[in-house]
């Protein structure tokens, strides 16, 4: 089996992770609703106060920062959310997590199956 | 007596939803991994089961942080699926069952599986992309759905034992319920993948490999592995393993392997494809 | 590590709170059951614990058939109340916790409870009639509280041994807990009522008696009873026994009885009120 | 231990019912908000027919027939918010069931105590 890589990249959203970010996974999770991302869109730092988030989770949101979201409580399902509102599929986004293009990601991913 | 008549692991990425909202099957990118599909949809249609029960997982559409089960089970005579925020396709409404549904619920409580139960429930792409896999052309409507959500989101999740264990109480279930109706079980995600960070883009080939042939084969040496474990070897996502555990926990004892396929890359995941019957 | 330090069984009835609001506790009807908290409260305010973890059931404010949980835990800073219907005076939030509250949850877990976890709920009268009957004049507001509710709505509803063994598992987090803290447990509810049907009204004292009796002694002799059983004997809402067994549960072994009392009626129910040490 | 009284009396309320009176309690659920209670009261068969609810269940509801109601799948959790929205105390309600007298049904619980 092949040696994995050593897990401590990923942050574990876990129990006191998604107390820090229930707030920013609040938010995210409203984007289900077409409503809301249109309310974000129309103000964003309004959206981010409406549900209390941290001046941090404020920054991040507004630098599309996807790393530091996750080190602020983020959860990458309701994240998805809030990339997906940005128009970003999640190849997008693991090449912005990975300092790739997207083009670059995607084939990374394939050499992963050769 | 119900019949419990096979099982279906199958990937369940929102990529594979669109590209068939957008008929990309036979582009390049897409036509291995789409390929694998008709031996399942010929012996779905030869076998003809009137109930599928589906283990997915909910990836923040019907639950939130603010009461996030464990296992969840629905029991409702229709679901509906929705955007997700990321603008996918929702799909017609899934049917649902109420009598089995509730069989299963007496029959997890009764082994003390501490289960949600949900009568109104809103399904997302863990469900609604292996339906629409499987039964193409919204053939999916005439199959009753029984929905089982494992919760592969916040940690801590269920042991992966756990959740064989889970599927093994379920299938007992089925096979003492005194309707006969012949019943299905999909387990949907996986295999190793990981969305998050900068170890995003994580896939290992040769552990969804051995994963494959281990539920085939021994599903018991998959069982030692904790969440910890996975998340290291298959990535953060790759816990979602957890749902073709129950699949293979629901079919126990020998199986018949009937039709595998292994796929790299669909969107950022290793795809499996496996159809099991009872030996 | 943290410091178990005992348990209360009390009575969650909301005509308790209206009578409270209303100054009502010496007038006939109420005084002797009143009567019997000062003792308790003595003791808490003389133990003084930081933290009290409470075994309740929802009776329809957060949780509705949509997505019942058999077992849920909250894990938040604090905790709001509502009017629930029936114009009860909502009371001052409850201040939460989010440290044990988390670490129960990972021992739950890995004992196999497939608990909801709640990072946001509103609690009912099932958790703040107790807290505002043990620490009167909002002092109430001084103890971080972790919610523990059971299904005791929709049958099928957990076994009454299964809801002992979540005590059990909780009592074993909070004495595994590297914080300093005192914790007291507080079962509530029950204990013999029946409020709905032709049956309305139904009482069994001298079964009241019996289970109070070996929730001290004896909690074994109480864990062979089905809901069904219960039912039967204690009236359907007579059920509500569960949270006092998973109170009995947290803090196994042999115990002290530093003060009981029994009171028919309350409202439509025997009223029981147990106060135990750790012997 | 007293010989209990057969609870043959008593409508289990288990899956099957929870699936037949599904609307009636969502229905009932929702007056736990005060808009929701006032929105009944404005017009009782509006209300009813926003959630669905049988021509049983509504014909219950307008006779105020709570064993009925039971029967018909409601939870007693859920039907208490409907007897607290008309003013009715559980004992109302047991006295409403028993076919006593609320001062009548309280006597009757003090005797359990003897
Ligand atoms: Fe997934
Ligand atoms: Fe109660």
């Amino acid at each position: 089996m092949n040696a994995a890589r050593n897990p401590l990249d990923t942050v574990t959203f876990d129990g006191p992770k998604a107390t820090q970010g229930y707030n920013l996974n609040k938010m995210c999770y409203s984007f289900n609703e077409a409503s809301a991302r249109e309310a974000f869109k129309a103000n964003e730092a309004d959206y981010c106060d409406r549900f209390g988030l941290t001046r941090e989770q404020k920054d991040a949101i507004r630098e599309r920062d996807i790393l530091r979201l996750l080190e602020l409580g983020g959860s990458i399902y309701y994240l998805a959310k809030f990339a997906g509102l940005l128009g970003l599929s999640v190849q997008d986004v693991g090449g912005l997590q990975t300092g790739m293009s997207t083009e670059e990601f995607k084939q990374k991913l394939v050499r992963a199956g050769e | 007596m119900a019949k419990l008549i096979g099982a279906v692991g199958t990937s369940h990425i929102p990529a594979i939803g669109k590209a068939m909202d957008q008929g990309l099957e036979q582009t390049p990118y897409w036509k291995d991994f789409f390929d694998a599909y008709p031996p399942v949809r010929t012996w779905l249609d030869e076998q003809q089961p009137d109930i599928a029960v589906v283990f997915y997982n909910d990836h923040g559409l019907s639950f939130f942080l603010d009461k996030k089960p464990t296992y969840a089970i629905g029991t409702a005579p229709e679901y509906t699926n929705a955007d997700e925020g990321w603008g996918i396709q929702p799909i017609a409404p899934i049917t649902g069952e109420t009598e089995l549904s509730w069989h299963i619920v007496n029959t997890l409580i009764d082994d003390e599986f501490d289960v949600t139960v949900c009568q109104e429930l809103r399904v997302d792409h863990g469900l609604t992309v292996p339906m629409t896999l499987l039964w193409p052309n919204e053939q999916y409507r005439k199959i009753k759905v029984i929905p089982v959500a494992i919760n592969c989101e916040r940690h801590p999740m269920p042991k992966p034992s756990r959740s064989y264990k889970l599927g093994q109480s379920i299938g007992r279930a089925i096979q003492s319920w005194s309707g006969d109706e012949k019943v299905v079980v999909l387990g949907t995600g996986g295999l190793s993948h990981q969305l998050d960070g900068a170890r995003a883009g994580f896939i290992n080939k040769e552990f969804d490999l051995f994963c494959m042939e281990k539920l085939v084969s021994d599903p018991g040496a998959l069982l030692g592995y904790t969440n910890a474990d996975l998340t290291e070897i298959a990535g953060a996502q790759g816990v979602e393993l957890a749902m073709w555990l129950a699949m293979r926990g629901a079919l126990e004892g020998d199986v018949k392997l009937l039709h595998q396929n292994y796929h790299i890359p669909v969107s950022n995941t290793g795809a499996g494809l496996m159809l099991l019957e009872p030996a």
